[in-house]
């Protein structure tokens, strides 16, 4: 019934003009597909939960509240390095953006914890779209030397204003903050464990987010656009724009993470602003494998607690960081998440020659 | 040299992309001074036929020998410096450089195609050969990559496509010039969509579908009776 | 609360990596030399070692902090090396109660941001520029014109407000003053303005690395007769990074020198060079005299319990590598002299390791007047 | 409705250097409704180049270009597209990384007006725009590799991909550059046949050196040579021509 | 003022030469490799070192300064072999963050040969002291190692234009598998270029050791720099790494004088300014 479809319909679109006009869509009802989530998804979800509910009893809970915080944040520039292949060297802008952000906020003396995230998000979606809107328009390295060229101003701007962001002490004295809730009354995170909670419900929301983008038509196009925007372009998408789009997306949401970074130490450091700051989330991003959002975050929890791990057993621990890069990047060219790639390619192998 | 004068042996070769296989016990041969055309539908196998030749492929079944060495497994440089060059169908040009460096790359001393002789073919080229390689139309970049392939002085040259994308007039400049290079000492492996073309400058014809052959037949067949290659090419 | 009956549970918690990469093992070096002369044990208990890296940045040294507070159990620690990163480890120490024993440039450690677990073992820069260009004034009386070299964060702000301070009431005139970053690699365009300037002392408020490289691209314009002088700029650590003629005639302010004529000193750096044939530097006086301090106490105090070891710190008086010490209740300032030295050309040195002599001792205190300090906070 | 005469697409006195070389002169052409308008021209006439300028991948240097009788020389290039008009490339731009079905999607999504900025809800949930896709798979014989990733194609089942992605765009107007090189005998009958059928319904542009597609299936030739039309009218007028002769087909 | 700012113009000339320098062999990297070599920084170091071990070995300095070159290119070598050829075939990213893996395991490397203490060396007798140029003094050295950067730069400028090696690099990054049909070992090529490229971070390393003595950190904050470098000039441009390393290096000393603090961060706000307006940079081709 469809075949004749293609173009020839055009007595339903009379003329074929298909200007774009967006409410037309809204009346297409998505596809029904059988029962509102899949069953695997549902597997996948309620495993992700589990996992994050289980970590801090493996490690300790601040270093699993930071291994969620760089998820979070690695999840983010994953929307631009693996979806829309925008490879910014300097996402740690908007991360610092928004911990300076609330954290002085929190300094200051107010304690409303959503107001602090929200001024955190819009601080790092602000700065994203100014930083955007005049790098997006180059490609390749180019666009690489420029988001790094603005991190390091945006370092420089933080350092010297010391009255207001401490320089190169960093801002401390940053207060977790508090959220008043009509009938349950005040939640207070200064427990470690309860803040915990709070980063682990940001982070899965995050991750909910940001997973439903990258299958969206979103994320899609913006896939379609990093491997040829002209042709994108061409189709009747503007290319730049979506990837501002995508720009200050994940500057918000590494404001956001910023702003717990800064809270969970109660320090926001000026190097959490430097370029390697940038360069990290990155490595982490890649060495977890750009692949899906999964990747990042293990990307970030495997960075995170191999450091500390490293950093105990040899004062010249990175050396054993770099060669650990070194030997992902060389056996896992896509990231860790290829080894499950090789282990499930080798199960249904396996399986094969049995039968 | 094979004893019979035969400059190269394709026997029996097998080749895969990743699990899924592309050729199947693939047998030709070429002699000296011969020009073989491969023809064939989209798909079938023939771009996957000079890769592995050219060793850009590895072949997983069989073998292919030079002039009576064996050159599967060998690596593409050394197999180009035995005396094989290739053009491919994508013709990938080297978009920084200029025309010159492009055409002149691979150029050995020696070699009886200098730059003058391809310019005297593709006079087109002469005003451009201080632009890059990018810069070129499309026509212009299948000229270059012909001359490319040239350059070097290779004993057999494989030609995927050449006439694709070119204007009559130039294809038929093509066909001259296959004409005039089978009287020197170069052999010729011809991908052509082009059946008249083809037919115009090859010797003998391999015909292949899904990865393997299904026909191989003398030029002078094939212009006779072109419908036993077409039927291979056109809707049944 | 994780500390296990019957050990004490230290921390060195110092960089191994980064700019001050260098001083990392030296003071875990110094940390182990007082634990094993005080024979492993304090107070009954069992004394455990952490070491941990701080990467010399703020939000590690607070991380490695807090994990090892919350995960081993570490209620004593020792660092940071950088003010920054130990200004942000002392709020961790106030909110856990553990107490740090820190060393840095900073007043901030015993005014501003001063706190009751926190202890500041370094001299005060007030201390240190004071006793520096006093020994400059009478050393050299007809040099009085001077340009100073800033590091652009705490530190070197702290140097340079005391600098004013100390030049005002010496009678020394300051000409001319540049910050540069903390990091910087690329000194000459600062010294061609200092050379151009022609004052006769060019004094460091800067420190570690950056002062090493500031010092060699100043050698290399050869400009005998600018005195380089450094309040605070290069510890003996340090000095070897410099080729001789490179630091001869230089005049720098030490917290701590080998050759300081006290018997725990001689003891110290008896043990230290039989241990480790070298000398001492301040990394390792560091490490070995703020752990010796503490463990002093617990025994005072016959407690490993924090409050009561703070407690008796505070009110004690002793003997230490420096000489006679004390801690000030008010600001947990450690009360020491400070050590001025001129470093010798290479025909003088008797040793490689023969980089100076002590010339002058001083002791002047911050005036109260001057501290920052809002008052301690209850135990 | 209208008329076949009417006037969809026209360029005036367009121009484009590179550098010291004037590529396109002072061009002026237009294009009728439903008709299909060939060009021809030795390689480096400027034809690709002429495509470029109408879809504002490049900009002219001058002149002035006209969609439906009103200016769009300074409109962006997806403006352009969403106002009807697709094209394909001579060189393939398909999304190699992509599957077969999805480098069609992108396209139809957005010819069926889909918002690109929607980012809740998944894109295979699309009815329309993943029927449309389908169908165009379909019309060029590539339904067998719709999950098929699409690097893993041949060159010439590639080029076929880049037709279909232009053609669900659903524009009005289409401007092929050489929708047939690469192509074999039988897959160059399809796709004759697939313009023949569009034409009529949608104007058509098209670059091509087959002259058996060409002499075939155009309304209307174009030889440009150096930038400037050489000759203009039916392909028997073309085919007489003594210059074009020349210039073109060399004999 | 006037005689400060041309004392700085002066300062900034020398300096920019040796940042022109750095980029150079970054430039290489990039230019023929493609690849944004992290490592740089590091090799610069070890450069420093290995100069540092043959003058204390009694070598006079300008064999000190080959053993940098050589050495270094010999680590390019060992880079190559052992690490960037796996990686190769994944494109930039991955090669860009396995370099910046093997900088750490470099730099680590160094603390455990060399120690964590900074080394110091004065320059031969010849070239200390100054040179008085009336309105400002020009460390010799400075001058010396600027010239030398001049000089280097110059020849392997002539090296890569004269023959094809240049374009042959260049072509194999872009078609290995074409470059080889021609014939040329392009694997062969890729370590030549790696170990030119690596020699040149070393031979700047040697060269600066008396100004910047030898740490295991010096790389990365020259390594920031000689990326602005390269990227204002305009990737794979000659004229482009002297022109932006004269420029970095001038507008850097002139901040000076104006405002010092921002000596640093003003260079990062040219190159802003510079790609807004000229994407592909000063002597960059489109
Ligand atoms: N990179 C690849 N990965 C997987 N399969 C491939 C790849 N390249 C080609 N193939 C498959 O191998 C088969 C042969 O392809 P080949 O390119 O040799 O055909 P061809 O005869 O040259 O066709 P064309 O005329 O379209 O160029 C095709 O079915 C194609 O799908
Ligand atoms: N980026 C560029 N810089 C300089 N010259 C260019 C550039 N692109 C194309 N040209 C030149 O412009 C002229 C026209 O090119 P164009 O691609 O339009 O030709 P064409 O008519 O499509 O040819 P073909 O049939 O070979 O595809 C050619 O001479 C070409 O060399
Ligand atoms: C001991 C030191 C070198 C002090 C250090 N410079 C600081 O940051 O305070
Ligand atoms: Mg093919
Ligand atoms: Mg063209």
């Amino acid at each position: 019934m469809t075949d004749d479809r293609c173009v020839m319909d055009t007595n339903t679109h009379p003329g074929a003009v298909l200007v774009g006009s967006a409410d037309q869509l809204a009346e297409q009802r998505p596809m029904p597909k059988g029962g509102a989530l899949a069953a695997a998804d549902i597997v996948r979800v309620a495993a992700m939960v589990a996992a994050v509910a289980a970590l801090p009893l493996v490690i300790p809970v601040n270093i699993a509240t930071e291994v969620l915080i760089y998820g979070i944040f690695a999840m983010a520039t994953n929307l631009l390095v693996g979806t829309a292949g925008l490879y910014s060297f300097g996402q740690a802008a908007f991360f610092g953006a928004g911990g300076y952000v609330a954290g002085y906020f929190l300094t200051q003396g107010f304690v409303s914890l959503p107001l602090a995230l929200l001024l955190a998000g819009t601080g790092g979606g602000v700065l994203a779209a100014l930083i955007g809107a005049l790098s997006i328009r180059r490609t390749g390295i180019y666009f690489m030397m420029l988001t790094f060229a603005f991190n390091q101003l945006v370092f420089y701007v933080i350092y010297s204003w010391q009255s207001v962001t401490g320089g190169e002490d960093g801002l401390a004295g940053i207060r977790r903050g508090t959220i008043e809730l009509p009938l349950l009354g005040t939640l207070k995170f200064d427990d470690n464990r309860a803040f915990y909670a709070l980063a682990a419900v940001l982070f899965l929301a995050s991750m909910a987010i940001l997973i439903r983008m990258t299958r969206s038509p979103f994320g899609l196009v913006l896939a379609a656009a990093r491997q040829n925007a002209r042709r994108t372009t061409s189709l009747g998408y503007s290319v730049q724009a979506l990837q501002l789009a995508a720009f200050v997306i994940a500057g918000v949401i590494s404001g956001i993470a910023g702003a717990l970074f800064g809270m969970l130490y109660r320090i926001m450091p000026i190097d959490a602003v430097h370029w390697t700051g940038s360069a990290y989330v990155v490595f982490m991003v890649l060495i977890g494998g750009p692949r899906s959002m999964l990747g990042p975050v293990l990307g970030a929890a495997i960075f995170i607690w191999l450091q500390g791990l490293f950093s105990l057993v040899w004062t010249r621990w990175p050396l054993l960081l770099g060669l650990f890069v070194i030997v992902v990047m060389i056996y896992l060219p896509g990231g860790l998440l290829d080894f499950f790639d090789r282990v499930s390619a080798l199960r249904s192998r396996l399986r094969e020659q049995r039968q | 040299m094979g004893a019979d004068g035969r400059l190269l042996d394709v026997e029996a070769i097998d080749a895969h992309y990743g699990r899924s296989q592309a050729l199947f016990n693939v047998s030709f041969d070429v002699g000296r001074r011969e020009v073989v055309a491969l023809l064939g539908r989209n798909g079938a196998g023939k771009t996957t036929t000079l890769r592995s030749i050219m060793g850009l492929n590895t072949v997983s079944q069989g073998a292919i020998s030079f002039e009576g060495n064996r050159i599967s497994g060998r690596r593409p440089h050394e197999i180009a410096r035995s005396g094989i060059s290739y053009v491919p169908e994508t013709r990938d040009p080297f978009s920084l450089l200029t025309v010159e460096e492009n055409i002149m790359l691979g150029y050995r001393d020696g070699s009886p195609y200098d730059l003058k002789r391809i310019l005297s073919w593709f006079p087109d080229l002469g005003g451009l050969m201080q632009r890059r390689g990018s810069q070129l139309s499309g026509g212009q970049q299948q000229m270059m990559v012909i001359g490319r392939g040239l350059a070097p002085g290779p004993r057999l040259l494989l030609l995927d496509e050449p006439s694709q994308g070119l204007a009559p007039v130039i294809v038929k400049m093509v066909g001259r010039v296959l004409a005039e290079l089978r009287g020197e000492d170069l052999s010729i492996v011809l991908v052509e969509q082009n059946l008249n073309l083809a037919l115009s400058v090859a010797d003998r014809i391999v015909v292949m579908e899904n990865g393997s052959v299904v026909d191989r037949l003398s030029a002078e067949e094939g212009r006779r009776h072109p419908e036993r290659i077409e039927r291979y090419l056109t809707i049944h | 609360w994780g500390q296990k009956a019957g050990t004490v549970t230290m921390g060195v918690i110092t960089p191994t990596t980064g700019t001050f990469a260098y001083a990392g093992d030296l003071v875990v070096r110094g940390a182990n030399l007082a634990i094993e002369m005080h024979g492993g044990k304090v107070a009954g208990h069992e004394i455990k070692l952490l070491t941990r890296d701080d990467e010399g940045k703020p939000a590690s040294g607070v991380r490695r902090v807090q994990e090892a507070a919350t995960s081993d159990g570490m209620r004593y620690f020792i660092g940071a090396y950088s003010s920054a990163v130990g200004l942000a480890e002392s709020e961790v120490a106030q909110r856990e109660k553990l107490l740090q024993f820190a060393a840095g440039g900073s007043e901030d450690f015993t005014g501003s941001r001063c706190g009751r677990y926190t202890f500041q073992w370094s001299a005060h820069p007030y201390t240190a520029v004071r006793s520096t260009l006093e020994h400059v004034r009478k050393a050299v009386p007809q040099k009085k014109t001077i340009y100073t070299l800033t590091a652009d964060y705490v530190f070197g702000h702290a140097l340079l407000k005391y600098t004013k301070i100390a030049a005002a009431e010496l009678g020394f005139e300051l000409v001319g003053n540049d910050n540069h970053p903390f990091g910087e690699r690329q000194y000459t365009q600062y010294l061609t303005k200092v050379v151009a300037t022609k004052p006769d002392i060019l004094l460091l408020n800067t420190a570690g690395a950056d002062a090493v490289t500031a010092i060699r691209q100043f050698a290399s314009f050869g400009a005998a007769n600018i005195a380089v002088v450094g309040p605070w700029t290069l510890e003996v650590d340090q000095l070897p990074e410099l080729a001789p003629e490179m630091r001869s005639g230089m005049i720098l302010g030490q917290n701590y020198y080998p050759d300081i004529d006290t018997p725990a000193n001689k003891a110290f750096v008896a043990r230290y060079s039989k241990k480790f044939s070298a000398l001492p530097g301040y990394s390792s006086a560091y490490g070995y005299d703020a752990f010796r301090t503490v463990l002093m106490a617990m025994e005072q105090a016959r407690s490993v319990e924090v409050a009561d070891v703070v407690r008796t710190i505070e009110g004690m008086s002793w003997d230490g590598v420096l000489g006679r010490m004390s801690i000030d209740p008010k600001t947990h300032q450690l009360v020491r002299p400070y050590f001025v030295v001129r470093c010798k050309a290479q025909a003088e040195m008797k040793s490689p390791a023969d980089f100076a002599e002590i010339v002058a001792l001083g002791d002047k205190q911050q005036p109260a007047d001057q501290n920052q300090c809002k008052g301690m906070a209850e135990l | 409705m209208t008329s076949q005469d009417h006037i969809v697409l026209a360029a005036d006195g367009l121009s484009k250097r590179f550098g010291g070389n004037t590529v396109v002169d002072r061009l002026s052409i237009s294009f009728a409704n439903g008709r299909l308008h060939s060009i021809l021209g030795p390689n480096g006439a400027g034809k690709t180049t002429l495509f470029n300028l109408l879809t504002k991948d490049i900009s002219p240097d001058g002149g002035t270009i006209r969609l439906d009788g009103s200016d769009v020389t300074r409109l962006s290039p997806d403006r352009i597209a969403r106002r009807g008009v697709a094209r394909s490339y001579q060189i393939s731009s398909v999304y190699l990384d992509m599957s077969v079905r999805d480098n069609v999607w992108v396209s139809a999504y957005r010819a069926r007006g889909g918002n690109p900025l929607v980012f809740w809800r998944k894109a295979d949930g699309y009815a329309e725009a993943r029927a449309l896709a389908d169908a165009c798979l379909e019309r060029l014989d590539l339904t067998r590799f719709a999950n098929a990733a699409t690097k893993e194609l041949s060159y010439g089942d590639q080029r076929l991909l880049e037709i279909a992605v232009t053609l669900a765009a659903e524009p009005r107007i289409i401007l092929l550059d050489e929708p047939t090189a690469g192509l074999s005998r039988k897959e160059t009958e399809r796709v004759k046949q697939v313009i023949a059928t569009l034409k009529g319904v949608f104007s058509i542009i098209m670059i091509e050196h087959n002259m058996s597609v060409v002499m075939d299936i155009s309304d209307n030739i174009t030889v440009m040579n150096r930038g400037t039309v050489l000759a203009q009218g039916g392909p028997d007028d073309i085919r007489g021509n003594k210059s074009v002769q020349e210039a073109y087909f060399g004999s | 003022m006037l005689w400060l700012v041309s004392a700085q113009l002066v300062n900034g000339i020398a300096i920019g030469m040796i940042y022109a320098l750095m980029a150079f062999g970054l430039s290489i990297i990039k230019g023929l490799l493609n690849i944004p070599n992290f490592a740089h920084g590091a090799l610069y170091a070890l450069g420093a070192y290995l100069c540092y071990s043959a003058v204390s070995a009694g070598l006079p300095f300008p064999a000190g300064l080959f053993v940098a070159f050589a050495g270094a290119a010999l680590a390019g070598l060992m880079l190559d072999r052992l690490v960037v050829r796996f990686v190769r075939a994944g494109g930039y990213l991955p090669q860009l963050i396995t370099l910046f893996g093997a900088a750490l395991v470099i730099e680590q490397l160094l603390l455990i040969g060399w120690g964590t203490i900074g080394l110091s060396y004065s320059p031969p007798e010849l070239l200390r002291g100054s040179i008085d140029l009336g309105f400002t003094l020009v460390p010799r050295y400075i001058a010396f190692a600027s010239l030398c950067s001049a000089l280097v730069i110059s020849a392997v400028w002539l090296l890569i234009e004269w023959t094809r090696f240049g374009a042959w690099v260049r072509a194999g990054i872009e078609r290995p598998e074409m470059t080889q049909s021609l014939g040329i070992n392009v694997d062969l090529l890729l370590i030549a270029g790696m170990m030119l490229g690596a020699g040149l971070a070393g031979l700047a390393g040697g060269l600066a050791l008396p100004l910047m003595g030898a740490t295991s950190t010096m790389g990365g904050d020259m390594m920031a720099i000689a990326f602005v470098v390269l990227v204002i000039g305009g990737l794979g441009s000659l004229y482009g790494a002297i022109a932006a390393g004269l420029m970095v290096g001038v507008v850097q000393s002139l901040m000076t004088v104006a405002a010092p603090a921002a000596s640093t961060a003003i260079i990062y706000l040219v190159m802003i300014v510079i790609l807004l307006v000229r994407p592909q940079g000063l002597f960059g081709e489109r």
